[in-house]
């Protein structure tokens, strides 16, 4: 019963390499950007969410910090990714700046929440948030646009 | 002797192989004379296919499940029983049988736990 | 000897077993059998052999001739082969194998002393009931 | 009086112990992604668990001889040593997965990275094997795995369109944007969830360090049957949060904080606390379980005295392979390998592995040598041939849906 084994072997590999790989085509970029973009909406809703738990009173700055500083790196990290890839076309070359553009705005306001809530400034969260509201619908047209 | 170099050795008739040993069985009575028990070599199972045969399906009467039960003794239906009397040799990973395959018998089925 | 049956199938009913001390203590697996003609030269099993020696073998291949060689090295100069227990010290063959010996007193003992020794007995609270 | 105590308390540890680290992601993961779609593969996990559950309990109380002595005895000791290697790896895998589980869990209450708690719960978790009574574990973090039912409370304070969600378990139908490959790369995740094999080798194991007799059956079936379905509703509280919380808001499950959200919501600070004392106990119980298991994987192949019932001095070897085991998940976790992604590829690859423990179990309780007249029913060895079925088909399914789906992506 080889295959357990040999499959684990496969899974480490897949573990190790990152899932954004070469693109050839238009199409295929557009996917990967799509991808990158749908993985950057989860990070800044799951922000948006927790923020709005905390103005209700309900949720702790010590999760606070935890949950915002996890969406950071998520979205800092699929940016990092996507920028990796080589981009095939102009057309792509275009695209990719609107994707960059929006994921370094959102990037950066969730680095003012992460900062805001160590500091424990709580009461600035909903403000430091609120261009997440916009950030997060051009994020959707984007991904619908792309995928 | 150990059992290992009986178990799954190929059985060679006077007319060819017969299969693998996937079973060695014992006697288990005590002989005139003798005040314990001795397991005594009586014969082997030998078959053309290994698998199943651990699960022990093959030897015992019906048992579920039935489906796995109804595999196995088709797997094993052709399995012959060579009495020790008949095995002329164990020697360099092959048992000699003075007999041909034909005239092996089936194995006998295991007589049920007493207890 | 209890044994329940009339015959024995030696895969079935004898390898692969677990072998039981008096006190119901883990021994070993029983790895291989031993036979030996009797009077009337049938061969007889006469003992259980146990241990990587005795295992390795039937695992066959690399692994198998792995296991043979480790033990070949680490095993005291004195011993040779895998450990044997004598079919006389069987009490019982039932789902499992009991000895009337214990389990300290066999030679299948030894890997397991030496964790103890090494390792185990210099944790505190080693002697602590689970 | 004190026999209808030993029940509830059976049957709490049950539901407490049903949850891991696996059940936690899995479920919330497909919540998240695909509401309730999935939810009928929970239902079929709980009673194939149920099934074989009994099976090993019952072959623990009659034979005493738990499932991996078994194993060896009806596969050989060639195909047992393959099958040993084979579950061990996975059991590893899910051993690691639940470290750094609690390591997270701990994150959450203190905001501290959860790499600088991996020693720390290493060296709980080796004490714990070390020293605590094989009850009073079992008890304490079962227990403490029920304040989880702070998800169901979460869900019913959402106060979701029942409706609807029934629907969606009703009339699962995959979600645009999301494959059938996808959807099923999930299921079956979600399968291995509900039926990890070590939950097997732990329960039958455990059977024999309590020393169960045919007394003790009905408790055991009890717990069981009772439970394993609860623990089961407590999975689908945990899809249900994340259906009705984080799927709307396109929240894609990534980390142990995203699976709280939906409590943190619902129930604010008392409920964040009572999930996360939850999934400390669910996470740092499964730690045990399959550290244990990994001792009684190797025990019980090789012959060696193995379990908690004797002092730690006439079950050295088990011991080191306990020391070993934790020392090996603490040092993979600190590899920072993402603690999630080892929990999904430790349930993909549980389901690879499912056959190989569950075939003997099957075979065993139908062995008059072991069972004398506690041989399976009719109606269990259809139930039991059924799941196989389901199993095997799963376990070949598995590693092509992996590739095919990127692993999920």
């Amino acid at each position: 019963m080889t295959p357990p084994r040999a499959a684990l072997a496969v899974a480490v590999i897949l573990a190790l390499t990152a899932c954004v790989g070469p693109s050839r085509t238009d199409s295929d970029y557009e996917s990967k950007a799509s991808n990158t973009v749908g993985a950057a909406i989860s990070a800044v809703q799951t922000a948006r969410v927790a923020v709005a738990a905390e103005s209700k009173g309900n949720a702790p700055a010590t999760y606070l910090s935890v949950i915002l500083g996890e969406s950071e790196e998520t979205l800092s990290g699929v940016q990092g990714q996507f920028d990796s890839v080589q981009p095939p076309s102009a057309a792509a070359d275009r695209l990719r700046t609107k994707v960059d553009d929006l994921l370094t705005q959102a990037d950066d306001v969730l680095s003012q929440l992460r900062i805001a809530v160590r500091r424990g400034q709580l009461a600035q969260l909903p403000k430091i948030a609120a261009p997440l509201v916009k950030l997060s619908r051009q994020m959707d047209q984007l991904e619908t646009a792309t995928s | 002797m150990r059992a290992s170099d009986i178990m799954g050795k190929p059985v060679r008739c006077r007319d060819g192989e017969a299969g693998r040993v996937i079973d060695m069985r014992v006697d288990t009575d005590t002989p005139p004379g003798a005040e314990v028990a001795e397991l005594r070599l009586a014969g082997l199972v030998v078959s053309p296919r290994r698998w199943g045969s651990t699960v022990g399906y093959d030897r015992q009467d019906d048992r579920g499940p039935w489906l796995i039960w109804w595999i196995v003794h088709r797997l094993h239906r052709s399995d012959r029983y060579v009495g020790w009397d008949l095995v002329r040799s164990w020697a360099d990973g092959m048992v000699q049988v003075d007999a041909a395959v034909g005239e092996l018998p089936g194995v006998p089925a295991l007589p049920p736990r007493a207890t | 000897m209890k044994i329940y049956r009339p015959v024995l199938d030696v895969d079935l009913h004898l390898l692969d077993r677990q072998v039981v001390d008096r006190d119901g203590a883990m021994v070993c697996k029983v790895d291989d059998l031993e036979f030996q003609p009797n009077a009337d030269g049938e061969p007889v099993v006469t003992a259980i052999l146990a241990g990587p020696a005795a295992l390795g073998p039937r695992v066959g291949g690399a692994l198998g001739r792995w296991m043979v060689s480790v033990q070949e090295r680490l095993r005291p100069s004195d011993q040779d082969g895998p450990a044997r227990i004598a079919v006389a010290l069987v009490t019982e063959v039932g789902s499992d194998i009991r000895l009337s010996a214990r389990a300290v007193e066999l030679r299948t003992h030894q890997t397991e002393a030496w964790v103890d020794q090494h390792v185990i007995s210099k944790l505190p609270g080693a002697d602590h009931e689970g | 009086m004190k026999k209808l105590l030993g029940v509830t308390l059976g049957i709490l540890t049950a539901i407490g112990g049903f949850v891991d680290i696996g059940d936690l992601v899995a479920n919330a993961l497909v919540g998240a992604r695909f509401g309730m779609a999935l939810a009928w593969v929970v239902l079929v996990g709980v009673i194939g668990i149920m099934v074989y559950g009994e099976m090993s309990a019952r072959i623990a109380a009659v034979s005493h001889r738990p499932t991996f002595d078994l194993i060896r005895e009806r596969l050989g000791p060639r195909f047992a040593l393959v099958n040993l290697l084979a579950s061990f790896l996975v059991n590893m895998l899910t051993l690691t997965a639940e470290i750094g589980g609690v390591a997270l869990a701990l994150e959450l209450a203190t905001s501290v990275n959860y790499l600088l708690w991996v020693p720390l719960v290493a060296f709980l978790v080796w004490f714990v094997m070390w020293r605590v009574k094989f009850g009073t574990m079992e008890n304490i973090f079962g227990l403490g795995g029920l304040t989880l039912i702070a998800f169901a409370v979460a869900l019913w304070k959402l106060g979701p369109d029942w409706g609807q969600l029934l629907h969606q378990v009703t009339h699962p139908t995959v979600p645009q944007g999301e494959g059938h490959p996808t959807y099923f790369y999930y299921a079956i995740a979600l399968f291995g969830a509900a039926m990890t094999p070590y939950e097997v080798f732990f329960l039958s194991s455990g059977g024999v360090e309590e020393k169960w007799t045919k007394k003790n059956l009905t408790l055991a079936r009890a717990n069981s049957a009772i439970g394993f379905p609860l623990g089961g509703l407590l999975s689908l509280a945990i899809m249900g949060c994340a259906a009705v919380v984080l799927l709307p808001a396109g929240i894609e499950v990534d980390s142990l904080s995203q699976v709280a959200l939906p409590g943190v919501v619902a129930l604010g600070k008392l409920g964040l606390a009572c999930l996360i004392i939850g999934m400390f106990c669910a996470t740092f119980g499964a730690a045990l379980e399959t550290g244990l298991s990994s001792g009684y994987t190797i025990g019980q192949y090789f012959g060696w005295q193995w379990g908690k019932y004797v002092k730690p001095r006439q079950a050295a070897r088990f011991h080191l392979v306990l020391l070993a085991s934790v020392l090996a998940g603490a040092m993979l976790v600190l590899t920072t390998a993402d603690p999630i992604k080892v929990t999904e590829y430790s349930l993909v690859f549980s389901a690879v592995a499912l056959p190989l423990t569950y075939f003997p179990v099957l075979i065993i309780a139908n062995d008059p040598d072991y069972m004398g007249d506690k041989t399976n029913s009719r109606f269990t060895n259809v139930l039991g041939l059924v799941y196989f079925g389901i199993l095997s088909v799963v376990s070949i399914a598995a590693i092509p849906l992996m590739f095919v789906t990127k692993a999920g992506l």
